[in-house]
């Protein structure tokens, strides 16, 4: 059995910090250019200033700050995903796994629709067509991810009908609704939780991968993946602009899906199927 | 068997319908081709001109009903900016993504199943979780990003490989990994974790005590079983492959129709685009039904039907 | 009298053609020349299928235009025309075809052909932008003799050599008649012929279009390479990569990547006067926005004098670009007193925020106000978003409440049409190509019933929006080069004062090279794409890059 | 039956070391199982009976549990000392196991033939039609009707009953001096239950192999067995043949055991008695004897240190501190 992955748990928390407390911690303002101090490498590097500690990008900017900042973007992209994406995906799979039949097949059908058409083209699309912005990306992402969730918590409920609580709720003459809300959701929580952990490096790395594509969140707003996405033309003369940002998502995802393994482990071995 | 398939591609057809009237609308939410066709000191005139010459004058429901009586046909219509059948387009660009995903998969499982495997028989200790680090890492990194990296590493300081484009074997390396990456990762997480279930099964114990030498037990007894969640992810991946090349193809300039539906995309070439998805969809759909038959044929205990 | 004073500008240029194609005569070609493009667009060779650039870029490798570029000054110059003369009535055209020209297969290249390929490119089932208005101006294309093609309008068409160019349009390009005719459309979509100086060797869709040079000498010059490769590379750092590795000589790149490619220890060649990054205002007259600040020209000059365009340049720009002069002029544009402007415009167009400040206060805005800025980036010219952020920033720093909304340039031109309400009281971040005639342009941004339509439309046109009307017919009516000037001018001069269109900076074209594979050579004035170039960019040793 | 032990358990120690602790779920087990006989190992579930038998088989799950101390001795040899490579050897060959589930104990992916013809290559290389053969022959053996069909057919295709007909095909196929049926019948239905049963006392009478029978059913004991040890709480309790434990059953545990089963003897309306309490946790045994807690003749001393092991009749011993006293 795993210990607690206390390494994991601190990077997490600091993202959370850096996400919630970022206007107190950011040295400056996350989209002010110093036009004059551009593409300056972080402090330990020669030429760099303890001014910018990481150094600044293609416009001045600190990326101490952005990446400050930028935690909070990507988090509350991946939270709102989360929510809604999960959210649904986690009503679908209920509802379909339980009541069966032709609901099922119908909902189903419609998940295997959602796998083959490509997500990533539908967030363009959407991209174009509303704009960049927040509410396109967390949608564009959502769709990306509810046919997973609604697929799993589908066969999470297909295995809780057999149960002998649920049999009794049906003698008792509970109305299946009742069921679903009071036996089955609270028996497929931790499969959910244990899912949204799992996803949210799915989701930053979506995020960055539709930067790069030019349906991210627009700029000046500093989003990890964004800064990513721009750094990427200048990896020859100054790394730092999109390596750190880089190494933030890959630690992040690193630390989540750890914790996510671990949660797993204690939570629910039968999730290991998926 | 048969009336299984026969259920199944009923089922796809009423799905490809869904996706081609999503797109098709969808599609003509983004814009207009015209606007992005015409230099951006055209005069009204020219813009009549051009939606005439385009064809693209009309209701958007005649426009609508045209296309699927044609798709029905089986004619997806023209590509707008390249003046040839769409299909036509999709299919001479097809093959270059094709040849791009059978390696992508090899690699994948040739790294990630046995890696997944080695990780499960030391679970907890420190190979798995360097293992588990290593799948994580693949996980976690942009596509493009590692793709700019490898490209800068490999082709621009150490000068080993080209940058991009098709081209001899060395052309494929850096594409083939940039777009195996995150797929090893997925086999190896996946084959790790259906190992440890068979590892502590029953069956497994029994092939044991038959006195089977250790090797046969697991990549025998055990493997076979671990692979068959394995294998139902893979139509999903497969797909995402064809789909998903999008960004390894825009990073090495791949001409493959990742990048064609990109194009279609921001060049509003609806004819295109809708042709695009409809068939990568009939692509999936086939790659799926191979994947369920091939599952039945991997666990007996499916039945088709 | 001027007429003859035009034709030997013409012949002057055209000598200038021959001196600098003259030594590539010497030696036979060899070797490939790689270029990386960041879209091959349509990737059709049927000139009446392709829009400007893919015309551009790789078109006019294989395709002559009958009207064609002053290589050293930019603009007009001769093409498959030597000379074109207007006659006296303004109702006709004439040109003279350069002699002696051949198409790929042999077949001489006469005026029947450019009379065959006009009409083809008015069809109706071409593409062509211009078709629509092409049908309306001509009337009738005869043939006089084999050298010799009159094109008759239904008015006087001053502009019509301009709209048959390449700097400025795809129009111009002449298609063999007889082979076309012969072997029909679909094969000649498939083995296109054309005169230029490369042969269509092949295409492969989404990657690569393959050229080799003609066996024979031409007007344009001889090709130093055996074959030219154009390739489709989309993303800009493996672009640059390939230069770097030597996989390409020459990949065309954006301001973003010039710096990190300079540093890569390759050359960076650039283009000036490749187009205008500009910020304009639509809906102005529109009383819904009466009151707000910025239908005051003073305000809207206030916000040209927040822009530190030295900064943008530098920094922005990597230094690539020079400061703008007015909206849609440049140094090479035709009939206008560009001296005058140059002066004019390093005042107009310097950084004071101070005097913008006070302005705003004397206006009545002391503590500035809310600016919505549409931000608008064509595809490839990335950096457009850039300088839209940078000046966001600037204006923001004299206090102005900037909120910033990107667009895709496919769904911004829908915005531009009917009430344009989305654009309406918006700041907007704009580009205008450069080509050498200032009337065309300004047409279709102020006149009442263009796309733009920035000082009125048909239902509503202020006193502003009438003056140009006015000066807008007198300018292309007028044929004397001195009063067209004069006209031309005021016309500059009025939209200037209105700050309605306001130039940010004289954008240029990029191009990294690597010069192990290519030797020195210049890009055409105002011309961002190298098509009609490749013929003249010599090997390495032929003309090394002086370090 | 000779009185030759063909297989010596002495003091094994199997501890599980879990995130809650370490579970001492074998704590110093020792017995015989002599040549050709029947030995029921006896004990309320969770008392280590299917872990004494992995033990002896050396197939613990790995990582969490482990043999600590003790010998297993087969045909007088320590194995637990041999190397993993020679201890598949003896496995199938000398000593073989049948399984407690059929359900899960077959490989789901292989056909029955395939799974006996392993076992079946090991002991004697052939031609794969001899060796299916054979294998048609080992389901003949165990009362499988048809069995050339049977053999291509898969797990999931047979009842629960013949999947476990084939599992003891297998485990015997090797032809091993020793099996371990770890409660082979408990998953099946009861009629199946009795012909298994039958079915494997035939097969030892003609194999003449031992059985160590692991079961908590003292009727199966009753019905199956030579001699009887009763485990509990990771230990045994109390051993002796069959005919004389229910005679003369000595440790309370026991006693109260066979109170709680229905007399063999068929005397209708057998009184049941229940044993009152829980068996204590493994994982921190009481002091002394670890039946004290539920033992009625529970006195001063019990709880003092493990009692002794006592004979109280022939071949018959008893973990009691009141035998000890008397």
């Amino acid at each position: 059995m795993r210990s607690m992955p206390w390494l994991s748990i601190l990077v997490i928390a600091t993202m959370l910090c850096m996400a919630i407390l970022a206007p107190l911690l950011a040295p400056y303002s996350p989209i002010d250019q110093t036009l004059r101090d551009k593409l300056l490498p972080p402090f330990w590097l020669e030429g760099g200033s303890s001014k910018y500690i990481l150094g600044t990008d293609a416009f001045g900017r600190d990326i101490l700050s952005r990446l400050i900042y930028g935690a909070r973007v990507s988090l509350i992209v991946a939270g709102l995903a989360l929510t809604v994406g999960g959210g649904v995906g986690l009503l679908i799979g209920i509802v379909a796994g339980y009541l069966g039949g032709i609901v099922e097949t119908m909902l189903m059908r419609l998940v295997d629709a959602a796998f083959t058409f490509p997500a990533i083209l539908f967030a363009l699309l959407l991209a174009v067509t509303m704009g960049q912005g927040l509410g396109t990306l967390v949608i564009a992402i959502s769709l990306l991810l509810w046919a997973s969730f609604a697929r799993i918590i589908r066969g999470e409920v297909l295995a809780l009908k057999q149960r002998e609580f649920v049999a009794l709720a049906k003698v008792r003459g509970c109305s299946e609704l009742r069921i679903m809300l009071t036996h089955i959701l609270p028996n497929v929580l931790n499969t959910f939780m244990v899912l949204v952990t799992l996803n949210i490096g799915v989701v930053i790395i979506a995020e960055a991968a539709l930067s790069f594509l030019g349906a991210g969140i627009p700029p000046p707003t500093p989003t990890w993946g964004l800064m990513v996405s721009e750094g990427r033309g200048r990896i020859a003369e100054a790394w730092w602009v999109s390596l750190i940002p880089g190494l933030a998502i890959t630690s992040l995802v690193l630390s989540v899906n750890l914790f996510g393994d671990w949660l797993r482990d204690r939570l629910d071995p039968r999730l290991r199927q998926q | 068997m048969g009336g299984f398939i026969a259920r199944r591609l009923l089922q796809g057809l009423v799905l490809l319908v869904l996706v081609a009237t999503v797109v098709f609308f969808l599609g003509r939410l983004t814009g207009n081709p015209v606007d992005l066709m015409l230099p951006e000191d055209a005069t009204a005139e020219d813009r009549a001109h051009l939606i005439k010459a385009l064809g693209l004058d009309g209701s958007l429901i005649t426009q609508y009903r045209a296309f699927i009586g044609n798709a029905l046909k089986g004619d997806l219509g023209t590509s707008l900016r390249m003046r040839q059948p769409a299909v036509d387009v999709f299919l001479s660009r097809l093959p270059n993504t094709l040849v791009l995903i059978p390696w992508a998969l090899l690699l994948a499982m040739l790294v990630g199943i046995p890696l997944g495997v080695v990780a499960a028989l030391n679970r907890g200790r420190i190979l798995d979780r360097t293992a588990g680090t290593i799948a994580v890492l693949g996980i976690a990194t942009p596509s493009f990003w590692l793709g700019i990296v490898l490209i800068f590493v490999f082709s621009v300081e150490l000068g080993w490989l080209p940058s991009g484009r098709m081209g001899g074997p060395e052309h494929f390396v850096l594409p083939v990994i940039t777009l195996g990456t995150f797929l090893t990762a997925g086999f190896m997480r996946l084959t790790r974790s259906s190992m440890l279930d068979v590892l502590e099964s029953e069956y497994v114990k029994l092939a044991r005590i038959k006195g089977l030498s250790e090797s046969v037990v697991i990549w025998k007894h055990c493997l076979r079983n671990a692979l068959i969640p394995v294998l139902t992810l893979w139509g999903v991946f497969v797909g995402n492959l064809i789909t998903g090349a999008i960004v390894t193809e825009t990073v090495f300039a791949w001409p493959g129709v990742g990048r064609l539906t990109y194009e279609a995309v921001i060049y509003r070439d609806f004819p295109l685009l809708q042709a695009v998805i409809i068939l990568k969809a009939i692509l999936i759909l086939t790659i799926n039904l191979v994947v369920d038959i091939l599952y039945a044929y991997v666990d007996p205990r499916i039945r088709l039907s | 009298m001027q007429v003859f004073r035009r034709v030997g500008v013409v012949a002057l240029a055209l000598f200038s053609v021959l001196s600098l194609s003259a030594p590539s005569w010497a030696q036979e070609p060899k070797g490939t020349l790689i270029f990386a493009v960041e879209s091959l667009a349509a990737q059709t060779l049927d000139p009446i299928l392709e829009t400007r650039p893919g015309n551009a870029v790789y078109q006019a490798p294989m395709y002559d235009s009958l009207v064609g570029f002053d290589l050293d000054k930019g603009g007009l110059g001769p093409g498959v025309a030597e000379r074109w003369v207007m006659s006296e009535d303004g109702l006709s055209w004439t040109f003279h075809l350069r002699p002696g020209q051949t198409f790929h297969n042999g077949d001489p290249l006469t005026a029947h052909d450019v009379k065959f390929s006009l009409e083809r490119q008015m069809s109706p089932k071409s593409l062509a932008a211009a078709a629509g208005s092409m049908r309306r101006s001509i009337k009738s294309i005869d043939v006089v003799d084999d050298l010799t093609v009159r094109v008759n309008t239904n008015e006087p068409q001053l502009g019509l050599p301009a709209a048959l160019s390449r700097a400025v349009a795809p129009e111009g390009s002449i298609m063999p008649k007889k082979y076309l005719e012969t072997v029909g459309e679909e094969e000649f979509r498939k083995k296109p012929i054309g005169s230029g100086p490369w042969k269509f060797v092949r295409s492969v869709p989404g990657d690569r279009i393959e050229f080799e040079a003609v066996s024979s000498a031409h007007w344009r010059g001889r090709p130093r390479f055996k074959s030219l490769h154009i390739l489709q590379i989309p993303e800009e750092s493996t672009r640059v990569a390939m230069v770097r590795t030597g996989e390409a000589a020459i990949a065309s790149i954006s301001p973003e990547t010039v710096l990190g490619a300079g540093r890569g220890g390759i050359e960076v060649m650039t283009v000036p006067g490749t187009m205008q990054a500009v910020f304009q205002f639509y809906g102005t007259f529109r009383p819904s926005v009466q009151n707000d600040p910025i239908s005051k020209p003073r305000v809207r000059q206030a916000l040209s004098l927040a822009i530190d365009r030295q900064q943008v340049i530098e920094h922005v720009m990597a230094g690539k670009a020079q400061m703008p002069r007015p909206f849609a002029t440049f140094a090479f544009t035709e009939s206008l007193s560009v001296d005058r402007w140059k002066r004019w415009s390093e005042e107009a167009y310097r950084y004071d925020p101070a005097l913008a400040k006070k302005i705003l206060a004397e206006e009545g805005y002391p503590n500035g106000f809310e600016l919505k800025f549409a931000n608008v980036a064509l595809p490839g010219t990335q950096f457009m978003i850039s300088i839209g952020t940078a000046i966001a920033d600037m204006w923001t720093k004299i206090g102005v409440k900037v909120t910033i909304k990107h667009y895709e340039w496919g769904v911004f031109p829908p915005m531009q049409r009917g009430e344009q309400p989305n654009l309406t009281g918006w700041a907007s971040m704009f580009r205008t190509a450069g080509r050498p005639d200032a009337p065309w342009r300004y047409n279709t941004a102020f006149s009442p019933d263009s796309t733009e339509r920035m000082l009125g439309d048909t239902d509503n046109c202020p006193e502003t929006c009438k003056k140009f009307v006015d000066l807008y017919k007198a300018v292309i009516n007028e044929r004397d080069p001195g009063k067209r000037t004069a006209l031309n001018d005021s016309m500059v001069e009025l939209i200037a004062e209105q700050w309605i269109a306001v130039p940010i900076i004289e954008g240029m074209g990029y191009y990294a090279i690597n010069s192990k594979k290519v030797g020195e050579f210049a890009a055409i004035p105002g011309r961002h794409e190298l098509g009609d170039v490749f013929e003249r960019i010599p090997h390495p040793d032929q003309k090394p890059w002086k370090k | 039956m000779s009185n030759e032990n063909v297989l010596e358990v002495r003091d094994l120690v199997t501890h599980l070391f879990l995130r809650r602790g370490v579970v001492k779920a074998v704590d110093g087990v020792s017995f015989d199982l002599k040549r050709g006989e029947v030995l029921g190992l006896v004990g309320e579930s969770g008392c280590g009976k299917s872990l004494t038998a992995l033990s002896i088989m050396r197939l613990l799950p790995k990582g969490s549990a482990r043999t600590l101390r003790g010998e297993v001795r087969l045909g007088g040899e320590n194995i637990l000392t041999r190397s993993p490579r020679e201890m598949r050897e003896i496995r199938g060959r000398r000593i073989s196991m049948i399984l407690q589930d059929p359900q899960t104990s077959l490989n789901p992916v292989f056909s029955v033939g395939e799974q006996l013809r392993e076992a079946i290559f090991r002991r004697r290389r052939g031609s794969k039609a001899e060796v299916m053969q054979e294998a048609a022959g080992a389901l003949r053996r165990v009362e499988i009707a048809a069995p050339d069909q049977r053999i291509g057919q898969f797990p999931h295709q047979m009842s629960g009953g013949m999947k476990q007909r084939v599992v003891g095909a297998i485990a015997i196929s090797g032809q091993p001096e020793v099996l371990i049926a770890d409660e082979p019948t408990t998953a099946l239905d009861v009629t199946i239950q009795l012909q298994y049963l039958k079915l494997l006392k035939r097969l030892q009478a003609e194999t003449g192999m031992a059985i160590l029978f692991i079961t908590h059913d003292f009727g199966v004991v009753a019905r199956m067995c030579n001699r009887v040890a009763v485990m509990y709480a990771g230990r045994i309790v109390e051993c002796g043949p069959v005919a004389r434990i229910f005679e003369h059953p000595s440790h309370p545990y026991t006693q109260a055991l066979i109170a709680s089963v229905p007399r063999m003897s068929g005397t209708v309306g057998g009184r049941l008695t229940t044993i009152d309490g829980q068996p204590p946790s493994l994982l921190n045994l009481p002091a002394g004897c670890r039946f004290a807690a539920r033992c009625g003749h529970v006195q001063a001393g019990c709880r003092d240190g493990y009692p002794p092991t006592v004979m109280v009749g022939a071949e018959h011993t008893a973990d009691c501190w009141r035998l000890g006293r008397q």
